[in-house]
């Protein structure tokens, strides 16, 4: 009995971290997001065999067959060194949504190419996440119509996956016939988000319901909101380090109460929310009756303390801060972003409010 | 991360359930705290301690069930006696701080005379640390314990020694040995508060009650052997009990238990006829609450699974009191604002009534504060979380301390 | 052209401070708060002198003939002080609802007795102002039935003075048949508020309309703001002189950051809403059209602010400010009071929002 | 108080009513601040000179207008040019920090030299304060400049020259006196930007703008009759200026106008069909930020007041900048927020064209906590409240800086 992680995801967690800080030293996330495309193949390669992509899926199809736990795990590590990395949506929304709404056909023609990195899936849960610039989609039997703009994880998409306001999901390939598709430069130089037009492109539909188009959603959310927690653990690591090093008035800078105390409640504002994503995480992956409520706060609650830790970490640096030179602005941004896609807090509140009967639907 | 009820758990939960229905109406309202456990209390305390549901890990040879550490276990019996209203346990900080202070650092004899009598609510502690001088520098205590022979003789004054007017004993941060540096001189003794030459006065707060005492002590003969750890270590014991004490005023349970009051509230209050659960504004500030909540019920079972394995939790356990005590207020500030004008009727009924809605609201309300400052105060846990939890440097020492 | 009180108010606003602070040192606070009653003979008489009384009624009936600039100065003192004393309902809101709906006989009969100090009235909006514990109260001809529990300054109060949903308000004597009146203990021992039970007690109706009713309300609000800038001022005026007293660590603790930038703090938050409240005292003197605006937000931004200054000024005093030593509780409390009364935060912002056109009636 | 409108008062607003109507297609649609100032931006800041609605109490021998103070009249003006849409006129540092800073303290022929051009836009300025080493610590500048004959010799570098690459001069702290204490061992130069040895390098910021530069001085010769006040009084002048630069940072006309932006962003903003203005969250925290921006608009009133009757606004003052700034972002936030998913795009065109909307607010809320930090920090800032504004202590020395 224990909360906390296993031997092996710990082991996962190093491994990943390790890739990472090696792949990803600053230079390099620089040069990424200058580029600015969300994708670079010799990191997509190295995390394929990480076995970021097939986390989730199983091994019957390829992948390495792990849970939510370990996605989260993955989340946080990619969070913290600020990847430009499509995993949200490509790795881990496409999937579920594959496996619990394709059929059999669907699922070993998809699967093992999403675990392989080959297919890469952008998605776009707009029209249920309660965003703004909702998709606005018809489907008419297998013919995809309409628009979306915050496609997640468009980096060298190969395919498209779209949820509609009633719940059926859609997917299409990026280059077929009838689908206009690009990227747009968001605040977040490692993440754009896509924009396509469909224009009577064939899709396959995967229609399991709402239920599962939702539940699709909340492990994307679930997702975003470790992402944003390994962002904000990075900015709080940056601080203590910049505070235990820089001078002023003739003292170390953290030696002042000003600054030592605000590092201080930055880690009482995002150490309790480590434990609330593991613990999202464990109650989705089994099933567990709480797990939509948890994953509502978490993605609210994130989005919270993440805003307050992504100022005062830059107020901690001064000026520097402020400046590129350090580069502690690309997890402010990663932060950013991650408050915005697929349902800010306020919305996932007033969810977590109809979920509970606290509010009428 | 392994939650899963195993068929023991299921086992546990269920005898539980049975032990609700048939022992359940046994249990007392409400057990105080702040009083002393009267005799349903103590009987209620002995049924939980001889089931396991109280103590649970605490070693037979010391009055407690023996049992491994497990964190779902603990979760199931909390959840199961909220469940059914059950009161959970005696709570004093005999319990809550001297147990496991002795466990931790105690002797063999201490643990042996001590532990037992303790958690079964026959021995009531109060703790002897603050001086109306030091409240934040508590290693500054300038109550004076003299060796005399086989006793220390102690004179000085205490203050916030919350239940020293029934307590039967003391644990005490006291100064034995006055020509060495400030840490190093304090020792930490137990001792009868029916010993001679000790008086104790009422402290009124602002709640209006007298929650607290000032404690004088002129001339207190304390056998030399009721030292915890050894002279001069007063300084490290009162570290690891201030450890528990700050783990206590942070506790989940406590603050969840609160939100689920708060909603309840909220359904049955309304303002022109609008429940205030369907006014936003407010639901808004009980969502946002409960967010915290949950994050601080999950980071409350990691340090318990870190407890546990005898993992040190290191910054994850510095920050309880600091966020937990914060947390309490803003809960009890959206209690207060859902109470409204019609509930700032104020009446406290005494230590050993029950006082009503709107009263114990505002009295939490008004004793968060309390909490906020006690025990360290936030900006003694924000020195403590930066200095031992980020390695941050202290403080340089000034010229004039220098001295 | 000038933002801030003339050299006249500036005199009544020392001249009645001088008077307070003469009138009521901690011991005497303490001594009427334990009486409970929200009325002392001595300090009302003394008030009475100063003109606090009468200080809005027009001189022909006996008053000073002020406005509301010199009532929310005049209630920042007694804020300020703890006054056990029954302004915003007694000296403000029940003359304004003479003066504006009473006929001629009634504002000869009545508003010389409150200026003069001999007629007390106390005052329940609580069916206009969102408060829990409302009205509930039919008026049928002059008859009144009903109860109220939040009457406002029932110490030693001759006349009860309520208003009904309809915006039509009514004026009973307090030991006049069919009245049953009496105090509740509030958390705040200076200020009571009052309960009655009316069974077809005779009634002196004062009917101008709803409007009338919701302006005399707006001026209740706003006197109570200006209380709480009185309490919170005081709050941080001892917050300050304690750090620069007690001494912990061998320094005086308002030479720790930690200490030193909590008063900045209080004093960043509190200093601009005197200017909000002296505006809305301006604005609604003159009848501007944005007096109702700028009062909704002075009661719920005061409220926001002085809870937090509240707390964090009892903080700057550790132990001390939680026992009774310091009497520091005392100006808590009104605090708590304040925010409560007459409509709390969220429902003054809730009308602010209606009133601007940002949310549906 | 005393804010009606005397029939002076109304003439003036009807006379901005027909001078709106008149001249107002004549107003650049935005001035920059950021850019040189170009044809069209100089001949309406001339214009408004000549009306006095720009630089309206500056003295007549230095360009302005010449007008008593008068806080109504400054209200009027700037409500009229907001209800119309027209451009207030050119607010950069030369305008908001040096003309006031002259004014105050500067010699009659400075005054005659520089304040005429710098508030027609002629005249660009930056400021050369902080050094890589010394932000926070502005008075540990290093950056030298020795007296060799008539001329001062600077050698050193200065980071955040804001306008460096595009200005005409500089005024420049700088260490003349390094032999006496480090406050008095400061003097105050203005200097042409154009003089040999400046080097100015971009220096990018986290909205990916190069808003601000690095200037490097290598032997840069400037007339020693080129300083304000005399040699080692640097701390005291560049303190009037940060007292301007605090001001300007907190300015809650800015505040509003943002407020009033962010209203409008709501409106036309939805989330499945529904406008943001009408979910309540968003509502709520529009409304809490617009009772904070009243309030601040009031205290801003009476900041004006104390100014034109010289009253020292002591406290009330020192806040400006640190609770301005604060709620700058706080608004700034709430627009992001507003803009979500759809509105995260950002791709800002430099500095000489408009951005989008949504790149617009992310610059703002990335711009915003440079505020915060900038000119002082709000750590600072709190400082010099606490210290000069309440008189609170300052640190103690620390045994190390003692040495």
């Amino acid at each position: 009995m224990r909360f906390g992680l296993s031997d092996e995801q710990k082991m996962l967690d190093e491994s990943v971290r390790g890739f990472l800080s090696r792949a990803l030293p600053l230079d390099e996330v620089r040069r990424l997001a200058a580029a600015g495309s969300g994708y670079d193949a010799a990191l997509a390669n190295g995390l394929t065999e990480q076995g970021v992509t097939g986390i989730i899926v199983l091994e019957e199809y390829g992948g390495v067959g792990l849970g939510m736990v370990e996605a989260v795990v993955v989340a946080e590590a990619l969070g913290y060194a600020a990847a430009p990395f499509g995993f949200a949506g490509a790795c881990v929304m496409a999937p579920l949504a594959i496996a619990k709404a394709g059929d059999d056909g669907a699922r070993s023609e998809l699967l093992g190419g999403i675990a392989a990195g080959e297919r890469r899936v952008a998605v776009d849960f707009s029209a249920l996440a309660g965003t703004t610039g909702a998709a606005e989609l018809t489907l008419d039997g297998d013919r995809l119509s309409g628009t979306v703009q915050n496609l997640l994880d468009p980096g060298a998409a190969t395919d498209l996956l779209v949820a509609l306001a009633d719940g059926r999901m859609a997917l299409v390939e990026a280059d077929a016939a009838g689908v206009k598709f690009g990227l747009r430069k968001t605040v977040d130089r490692t993440r754009p988000l896509g924009t396509a037009s469909f224009d009577g492109a064939t899709a396959r539909l995967l229609d399991g319901g709402r239920d599962v188009a939702k539940d699709v959603l909340q492990a994307g959310r679930l997702i975003i909101a470790a992402d944003s927690l390994g962002a904000g653990q990075r900015m709080i690591d940056q601080a203590v380090a910049y505070a235990n090093e820089r001078e002023q008035f003739g003292r170390k800078i953290g030696s002042f109460q000003a600054v030592k105390h605000t590092c201080s409640e930055l880690v009482g504002m995002l150490e309790p929310c480590r434990s609330l994503i593991w613990y999202a995480g464990y109650a989705r992956e089994h099933g567990m009756e709480d797990a939509p409520l948890t994953i509502l706060h978490a993605k609210s609650h994130l989005g919270e303390i993440t805003r307050e830790v992504s100022r005062m970490a830059t107020e901690v640096h001064g000026g520097m801060g402020f400046t590129d030179l350090l580069g502690l602005h690309f997890w402010f941004k990663r932060i950013t972003f991650d408050r915005q896609v697929l349902g800010g807090p306020e919305r996932c509140r007033s969810e977590a409010a109809t979920l509970q009967g606290w509010a009428a639907a | 991360m392994d939650l899963e009820y195993s068929d023991r758990h299921k086992a546990l939960q269920q005898e539980l359930r049975e032990f609700a229905a048939k022992e359940g109406h046994r249990s007392p309202k409400s057990g105080g705290g702040r009083k002393r456990p009267d005799r349903k209390t103590l009987d209620w305390q002995a049924l939980l301690l001889e089931r396991g549901y109280f103590a649970r890990t605490i070693p037979k040879e010391y009055g407690g069930y023996g049992a491994e550490p497990d964190v779902v276990e603990a979760a199931i019996i909390a959840d199961e006696f909220n469940k059914a209203g059950l009161y959970p346990g005696i709570m004093n900080q005999g319990i809550s701080m001297l147990v496991p202070t002795l466990l931790e650092v105690g002797r063999e004899d201490q643990k042996k005379q001590w532990v037992e009598t303790t958690i079964r609510g026959e021995t009531i502690w109060c703790q002897g640390y603050s001086e109306p001088g030091s409240g934040s520098d508590l290693a500054a205590a300038r109550t004076r314990a003299d060796l005399d022979g086989d006793h220390f003789v102690v004179n000085g004054q205490k203050i916030w020694t919350s239940s020293a007017h029934y307590a039967d004993m003391m644990f005490l941060l006291c100064r034995t040995e006055p020509d060495k540096p400030k840490h190093e001189g304090l020792s930490y003794l137990l001792l009868s508060m029916k010993t001679p030459g000790i008086e104790v006065r009422p402290l009124t707060t602002m709640t209006g009650r007298a929650e607290f005492n000032e404690t004088f002590f002129t001339n207190v003969r304390v056998p030399a052997s009721q030292i915890v750890m050894g002279r001069g270590e007063g300084w490290r014991v009162a570290n690891v009990t201030l450890k528990y004490e700050r783990m206590l005023l942070g506790d989940p349970n406590k603050l969840l238990y609160r939100l689920s009051r708060i909603r309840d509230l909220m359904e049955r209050t309304a303002v022109d006829g609008v429940r205030m659960l369907d006014l936003p504004e407010y639901r808004e500030r009980l969502l946002k609450l409960q967010g915290e909540a949950l994050a601080w019920k999950y980071h409350g079972m990691r340090l318990l699974t870190d407890m546990a394995n005898d993992v040190d939790s290191g910054v994850r356990r510095l920050i309880v009191k600091y966020v937990g005590t914060m947390m309490g207020h803003r809960l009890s500030s959206l209690a207060v604002d859902v109470l409204g004008a019609a509930g700032l009727s104020y009446d406290p009924q005494g230590e050993d009534k029950d006082d009503d809605e709107a009263t114990t609201w505002h009295i939490d309300y008004m004793y968060d504060i309390g909490l906020i400052i006690g025990g360290g105060t936030s900006q003694i846990q924000k020195n403590i979380i930066g200095e031992r939890g980020l390695g941050l440097p202290r403080e340089p020492k000034t010229q004039a301390a220098a001295r």
